[in-house]
């Protein structure tokens, strides 16, 4: 078997080494260059639910609804990666800050919740995201000096006991949950957007029956959480984080707060979480706590890993993969999860970096390879 | 709230927790043994358990003993229980060392760290879920109720069965055995040597493969064993079951000091009991957070556990 | 030769520690292994034992190339070291601790032979049988690892650093100890920083620099080089 | 940012590799959407869950329509109409992509479903704005009517009306002096909870609430023993019920066991064991195959096999009203969703007519209560219905 | 000398781990602007008095004192930023960041741009003509994209974060050019060879800016030539007002460079003095060169 794993696995080196000459090349074209064809990329991005591509159109579901939850899952993955990827520290509980961001709007702008505020939705989300962000720190403060599998099983238990709150108390309307949940806009498409294909002149832009509105709206702000996030990424905060995930006490000793920064990364992290969560709820209009099982947060986790911890576009990868194949591949119906789960092994065993990996990843897994015990 | 409940049924409600706390305990130890010697969360032992459950029906129904048959005789009853902890404990043991060559071995042997390992580890249970989802269709199994619940005697005012008896006193039973066998034989002083320091094991003469695949073995046994009370005491299974006595077996590992056998009976006893009593004070819907929100506390006061980290110091 | 490293690099990550290492350690010798610290002297210990794995070259025991082979099975061959740092398991009692020795063998009567042997050995170990392995002191612990890589009853025996953190008196009585046991027929390879010590009871000696052998001669010739006692006795 | 992005590429000639293989076996599958002819070929869709832990009900239902499809399609085989099928695993989160599509498919007329009720409060609103018809065979949360769908119907009587029904079974049928209710904090379990309490009033002691998927119940057990209740009423699914029971009768508890149609499934009585399960009470407001009219239970048989399940004779009947309609000329949303408002008619179940918010007639409404009998579940009655 | 004030003291200390007493009611001071050696045999007690000074380990008793404040007790960022750096006896960089990057944190101790000023880039300053990005791109798109950016930033200014970002860089640049490493900035740190890692913690601790900088063995591992070079090195942060704190085994080196010696033997200090005076010390040549035999 340990044959068949190392063929399979040179395979896959050749593959990356072709990848890499096409890298160099990248790399080497001018700088203008490079700008447009990102600024292209990106323009393909917002032009994909009006392109009719036949290969990627999924099957049963609306093909922009797919758009719009794989939007919404690399939001998830950019803020998990902040925590997990960059700072490394394992947050299994992540569905409750997605749950507490979701929640706020709900109960604030929807005008069938307890309490009957009804902010519009620009009100709401910056609660929500502020709510979210204290709720990290609550969470933080006590946990983080735990090291760290103890921090994966508290967290696991902060999620569940989000889940359960939202399931039994009276805020949350418990099951029957809220109905209303505010749209970010009630405005109308102008009769400009006419020519777009899918969007008709004097409908609403953010409308259950056709979501380009809400995938627009979540790739919008993809892009700036993800430049945010790179900003953090690229300054004394970023290198903060990696110092801390990769020798804590080192870092400290050279002047690191590490508490601090650790507390940062999990109210970062949260505040993206609540974030998508108010965005995904939005466009469902309804919520209960039946969407906040800690099975999907352990699952955006393999995600976030698989994709590539602590780059951005890996971490992307993975949770547009993890919103997009059960979609695509309907037909294998019941084994989806299945497939799911011998993939994540397959993969752990043939490219543990994860799709993209960062380089720092790369070159540690290979100098720990060489490493390996002696004897067979 | 309701104190008034807990003092009422005070003694009733130990002892209900104690019964689900055993099981739990016995489940935490595959997690103690696995973190102990690899410092690594297997999180594919809750599917280990649930593969115990349904090897049980199994092993029942083909011995004609499948759902509405009635029990046998006192000796035909344990003879099934015996024969189904045997079964349900090769099953399980054998499937832990499974998911050990097929999703942690390729790994181990590629130094990786630990966060893959985990990844590695939810695909093993997400397969193994789904593939015994598959195949039983997602429809719960029963089981015969092979025993009849009889009061054997009652303290301060709470009716003890001979189920809740003997769930205890067969996972002390096996508690003990282990823990015997840990701290008292050659291949036990083996594991513990690896868990303290895997080289200087190494130069002992230990080999490390070998202690690894015996604690795998090990910790699935003892989720088998539990897997059998478990059905005796609950009469229904489903492909999901692992999930939520996984991560409450996990959370009672923690609780107890993970890596710690003693620490692993604490644990479970305790969280069952407290989580029984949260429930009678609170309501059942509350039963989990009062089992979280005390890992919390507690981990607060005590960073590593109650009893402490290391396997080697069980005993120190 | 009962022990031959022919040409061995070791590397750490993408860093070699050892750059092609050849020695050789005849049958009943006391061969030692000096050198600064960062030398390299504990990364071809462990090269020898089977807990690095070795880059490029040879090693051979008794005749056999065990370069591949699993440190637990060198261990039944007949290696066996008591590692820099004592490795003493911290939450075991003495006398499990000598037993962990003795992990490979199944003879009881022999163990209890060998039990007997460590506790006169080390009658300090005798008093303190059943105090765990953390509580010791360091020179009981120094003892503690020694006695117990004599366990394993090993044909070539490595000490790493034997005298580190011991009295002066406790460092004569250890190597003291260590002629004794090579006297009564165990190999011994030994790396010290106490070279005064080291070359002294050596037959012959190594010296290592910057992963390299530099020297190599009798113990008392490269106790008087003078170039070795600048270099590694820090005596100008 | 460029070593990451031609990375990037990279992993999608990966993915693509995957993407493309996959691809291939399902081509023609996607292609079938449009072949059929223009006037004839208009759709109706089954929305509800055929994977996952809910998937037997789905199926139930998809069988049962399915059923009413292909006995329209052999009468009428110059003008077939086709049943689309949406798997949504009854999860809420899958639905509201699955309805966008039904309504981005001018031929899907109506939907047979969405089967729970949790994923019809995502996808009502979506198929209402866009007028496709719903009729909803076994969603039975009362709220669904008042969401201002103006499309949505129930083909069956809601937890608004088994609950009474069931509570006037227990009151006047059983004579039931103290009862514990019991819920599992569900859309429907809850629902139903509150009703029973509701017409009980004083005759409910206590209550507590369950969570999902509990199997340990050490403490719910010791209250309702101390609660000297005579009757438990379970608002939930038998995948907590079984259990519960056994641990409840084990802990030596007498009281009678009443739940409603979560409950009702042989694998309620096969876990919580047939000496334990005797005497149940378990209600559902649907009618029991073998009393549905006509040849329907033994065409179901013929067609699938199997017996007809629950809510398999309801979606039969669901598909008949919209395939009546579209046999009538209805062709667009709008002529359908008048034919169904103005629809009264007998199905197998029972007669047809719905009220202005959607709602079946509550003459209509039949609900059943069922037994455990020597390890099965028997008809008994029809519950009283005041 | 002696009229030089004190830098650290080190007063009583003792600490146990478990059975074995590392540390045994050591004092003594390091005065300002010197080069104190702290020799002894492996296992003396060293690192634990260099893990204690910095705050790694807490003592059992006895106190320290940093331009005369309290460190014990102190957490471990705060004694750095009041100016105490280190290197460890087995290198523990960051090893999956550049070298660069390495240094960068060091230098990221002094700074204080935190999660705020990095995202939104907020307290802008005025700044001169060369400190605004350069123009490099040749043409087109890239060319117009660093002309808004640079018209940008005459109009707005720059932001603390940039100003601090490029001087953490330029820092950074300026320490690996001192311990000799410039030409590996862009490399992992793992990748580095094992000397340029040595080296690399160096300018990594001399990046906080320290009064004091703890260097344990700098020189295990290398060669003579490479020993050489360090003690220049060494030599040369002194020179630039850094008191340094040394533990080293190599007698040449530590002999050579230090003005005065401490040694420590099982957790106690045994002697203290000039170089020339610990080498005439019979106790010291006793413990640390080991009892001369009579063969010897």
């Amino acid at each position: 078997m340990m044959a068949v794993i190392d063929s399979a696995r040179k395979a896959d080196e050749s593959r990356v080494r072709a990848v890499t000459g096409l890298r160099d090349r990248w790399a080497n074209l001018p700088y203008g260059w490079r700008i447009s064809v990102l600024f292209a990329f990106v323009i393909f991005l917002y032009a994909l639910p009006g392109l009719e591509i036949p290969l990627i159109k999924t099957p049963d579901t609306d093909f922009t609804s797919v758009l719009f939850l794989c939007a919404v899952y690399v939001l998830v993955a950019v803020g998990l990666n902040v925590v997990i990827g960059l700072a490394g520290l394992l947050d299994l509980g992540y569905i409750g800050f997605y749950a507490v961001g979701a929640y706020t709007v709900a109960i604030l702008g929807s005008p069938n919740s307890p309490v009957v505020i009804q902010y519009p939705w620009v009100v709401c989300v910056p609660i929500a995201i502020a709510v979210t962000m204290v709720s990290g720190v609550i969470l933080g403060w006590p946990t983080l000096r735990l090291r760290g599998d103890y921090l994966a099983i508290v967290t696991l238990g902060f999620g569940e006991i989000i889940r359960v709150f939202a399931l039994n108390s009276d805020i949350t309307n418990g099951n029957r949950g809220i109905t209303g949940v505010p749209v970010p806009s009630e405005g109308t498409w102008p009769e400009w957007m006419d020519w777009f294909p899918g969007i008709t002149a004097g409908r609403p832009i953010f409308s259950v029956s056709n979501v380009i509105g809400f995938y627009w709206l979540a790739l919008t702000l993809v892009f700036i959480c993800m430049l945010g996030v790179r900003r953090l990424e690229r300054s004394r905060v970023g290198r903060s984080w990696l110092a801390i995930r990769e020798d804590e006490d080192a870092a400290e000793v050279m002047g690191v707060p590490t508490f601090k920064y650790k507390l940062w990364a999990f109210a970062i992290g949260a505040a993206l979480g609540g974030l998508s969560g108010a965005l995904f709820f939005s466009k469902q209009t309804f919520i209960n706590a039946q969407g906040f099982d800690l099975f999907t947060s352990i699952l955006w986790v393999a995600a976030v890993v698989i994709g590539g911890a602590g780059n951005q576009l890996g971490v992307a990868l993975g949770a547009i993969l993890l919103a997009y194949l059960p979609e695509r591949f309907r037909e294998f119906a019941d084994y989806r999860l299945l497939i799911f789960g011998v993939a994540l092994i397959v993969m752990t065993i043939f490219r543990p970096q994860g799709l993209l990996p960062s380089r720092r990843r790369k070159v540690e897994l290979e100098d720990r390879a060489k490493e390996g015990a002696v004897g067979e | 709230m309701n104190f008034e409940f807990l003092g009422d049924n005070f003694m009733s409600l130990t002892v209900t927790g104690l019964t689900q706390g055993a099981i739990y305990a016995l489940v935490a130890l595959g997690y103690t043994l696995v973190y102990g010697v690899l410092r690594l969360i297997n999180f594919a032992h809750s599917e280990v358990f649930m593969i115990g459950t349904f090897v049980t029906t199994i092993v029942w129904a083909g011995l004609g003993f499948g759902v509405g048959a009635s029990a046998p005789g006192t000796f035909g009853v344990l003879g099934l229980i015996a024969l189904a902890i045997v079964a349900a404990g090769a099953a399980s043991g054998g499937t832990a060392l499974i998911v050990e060559r097929v999703a942690y071995r390729p790994l181990r042997k590629r130094n990786a760290p630990s966060l893959i390992f985990l990844i590695s580890a939810i695909g093993a249970s997400v397969a193994l879920f789904e593939l015994v989802g598959a195949i039983t269709d997602r429809q719960p199994r029963g089981m015969p109720s092979l025993v009849q619940p009889k009061v054997q005697f009652t303290i301060f005012g709470a009716d003890i069965t001979n189920l809740q008896i003997g769930i205890i006193l067969s996972a002390l039973a096996m508690l003990a055995g282990l823990d015997i066998f840990i701290n008292r034989t050659r291949l036990g002083r083996g594991v513990r040597a690896v868990a303290q320091n895997p080289d200087v094991a190494a130069l002992m003469g230990v080999n490390k493969d070998r202690v690894i695949m015996l604690i795998f073995v090990l910790g699935g046994m003892m989720a088998g064993a539990a897997s059998v009370l478990y059905d005796i005491k609950v009469g229904l299974t489903t492909y999901s079951v692992g999930f939520l006595i996984g991560i409450k077996a996990f959370t009672a590992a923690v609780l107890g000091g993970i890596g710690n056998l003693r620490g692993a009976l604490l644990g479970g006893l305790l969280l069952g009991v407290v989580e029984n009593y949260g429930a009678g004070v609170f309501g059942n819907e509350w039963m989990d957070v009062v089992a979280f929100v005390m890992l919390v506390v507690v981990l607060l006061f005590r960073p590593t556990g109650l009893l402490g980290e290391s396997l080697g110091r069980a005993r120190a | 030769m009962l022990l031959e490293l022919d040409n061995v690099t070791v590397a750490y990550g993408r860093i070699e520690a050892l750059h092609g290492i050849s020695l050789t350690v005849g049958e009943g010798e006391i061969v030692a292994l000096i050198g600064a610290n960062g030398a390299g002297k504990s990364t071809t210990m462990r090269a020898i034992s089977g807990l690095r794995p070795v880059g490029k070259g040879k090693i051979r025991f008794d005749g056999d190339d065990i370069t591949k082979m699993r440190a637990d099975l060198r261990v039944v061959r007949g290696v066996s070291q008591s590692p820099e740092g004592r490795g003493i398991f911290p939450g075991m009692t003495v006398r499990e601790n000598l037993e962990m020795g003795a992990y490979t063998r199944k003879l009881r009567s022999e163990i209890d032979e060998d039990l007997q042997r460590a506790f006169d050995l080390f009658p300090r170990l005798k008093e303190r049988e059943r105090q765990a392995g953390g509580t010791l002191s360091g020179g009981e612990q120094q003892m503690l690892a020694v006695g117990r890589a004599l366990m394993s009853r090993p044909k070539l025996l490595l000490l790493d650093e034997p005298s580190m953190g011991l009295a002066p008196m406790l460092i004569q009585q250890i190597f003291d100890i260590i002629v004794e046991i090579n006297q009564q027929g165990t190999t011994v390879l030994l790396v010290e920083q106490n070279a005064q010590q080291a070359l002294s009871r050596a037959h012959r000696a190594y010296v290592l620099e910057t992963g390299r052998i530099v020297k190599e001669g009798t113990g008392t010739d490269l106790l008087t080089d003078p170039a070795v006692k600048d270099a590694y006795l820090g005596v100008a | 940012m460029r070593q990451s992005l031609a990375r990037a590429i990279g992993g999608v000639a990966m993915v693509g590799l995957l993407v493309g293989a996959a691809a291939c076996a399902s081509d023609d599958e996607g292609g079938s959407g449009s072949t059929d002819a223009a006037a004839c070929g208009s759709k109706i869709a089954f929305f509800g869950a055929l994977t996952g832990g809910n998937a037997q009900l789905g199926i139930n239902i998809r069988d049962g329509a399915k059923l009413a499809v292909d006995q329209y399609n052999k009468a009428n085989a110059d003008c077939k109409v086709e049943l689309v099928e949406k798997d949504s695993a009854g999860d809420p989160a899958q639905a509201s992509g699955l309805a966008t599509s039904i309504v981005q498919d001018a031929k899907v007329l109506g939907v047979v479903g969405p089967a729970f009720s949790g994923e019809s409060k995502v996808a009502n609103p979506i198929l209402s704005k866009e007028g496709v018809v719903i009729i909803t065979p076994s969603a039975t949360n009362p709220a669904l009517a008042a969401q201002g769908d103006k499309t949505f119907h129930r083909a069956l009587g809601n937890d608004a009306s088994q609950g009474p029904g069931l509570a006037l079974y227990m009151k006047d049928v059983m004579k039931v002096q103290k009862a514990f209710v019991v819920d599992d904090a569900s859309e429907y379990g809850k629902g139903l909870a509150d009703q029973v309490k509701q017409t009980l009033g004083s005759v409910v002691t206590s209550s507590a609430v369950v969570k999902e998927q509990q199997t340990d119940f050490g403490a719910l057990v010791t209250q309702i023993n101390s609660s000297g209740a005579d009757s438990i009423f379970w608002g939930g699914y038998y995948r907590e019920a079984a259990p519960f029971l056994k641990q409840y009768r084990d802990a030596g508890g007498k009281a009678k066991f009443v739940a409603g149609d979560g409950v009702k499934d042989q694998a309620f009585v096969d876990g919580a064991g047939a000496a334990n399960a005797e005497g149940a009470i378990l209600t559902c407001p649907c009618v029991p195959p073998e009393k549905a009219g006509g040849t329907f239970a033994a065409d179901y048989k013929a067609a699938t096999g199997r017996e007809a399940g629950t809510y398999s004779a309801e979606a039969f009947d669901a598909a008949n009203i919209l395939l009546q309609g579209i046999k009538a000329g209805n062709s667009t949303r709008e002529k359908l969703e008048t034919f169904v408002d103005g629809y009264t008619g007998q199905g197998v179940t029972t007669s047809f007519k719905f009220q202005e918010n959607g709602e079946i007639d509550p003459s209509a409404v039949a609900i059943w209560a069922y037994k455990v009998q020597g390890g099965k579940i028997v008809a008994d009655q029809e519950a009283p219905k005041s | 000398m002696s009229e030089r004030d004190n830098l650290l003291e080190v007063d009583n200390v003792t600490i146990r781990f478990g059975g074995v007493t590392a540390l045994d009611g050591v004092d003594f001071v390091v005065k300002e602007g010197e080069i104190l050696g702290l020799i002894g045999p492996n296992g003396a007690g060293k690192t634990t008095c260099f893990n204690a000074v910095t705050g790694v380990v807490k003592p059992t008793s006895g106190a320290i004192r940093f331009r005369g404040k309290a460190l014990v007790g102190q957490q471990r960022h705060k004694i750095t930023r009041l100016g105490i750096a280190r290197t460890f006896q087995n290198i523990r960089l960051f090893p999956e960041m550049t070298a660069l990057e390495n240094v960068q944190v060091g230098a990221d101790a002094r700074h204080k741009t935190s999660v705020v000023g990095a995202l939104f880039r907020t307290w802008r300053v005025r700044v001169k003509e060369h400190e605004l990005v350069a123009i490099d791109a040749k043409s087109g798109v890239g060319r117009l994209v660093q002309q808004v950016r640079r018209t940008g930033q005459r109009i707005f200014g720059l932001s603390r974060h940039t100003l601090e970002e490029r001087a953490a860089r330029e820092k950074a640049v300026e320490l690996l050019k001192l311990v000799g490493i410039e030409h590996r900035a862009g490399e992992l740190a793992r990748s580095l060879a094992y000397g340029e890692q040595r080296r690399l913690e160096i300018a990594r601790a001399l990046a906080t800016e320290p009064g004091l900088l703890c260097l344990d063995e700098p020189a295990a591992g290398f060669n003579p030539a490479e020993k050489e070079s360090l003690l220049e090195l060494i030599r040369k942060i002194r020179d630039t007002g850094v008191t340094v704190l040394l533990i080293e085994h190599d007698m040449r080196l530590v002999m050579g460079v230090t003005d005065r010696i401490v040694v420590l033997e099982f957790g106690k200090k045994i002697a203290e003095g000039t170089p020339a005076e610990v080498r005439e010390n019979p106790a010291v040549i006793a413990a640390y060169l080991g009892v001369p035999t009579d063969a010897a």
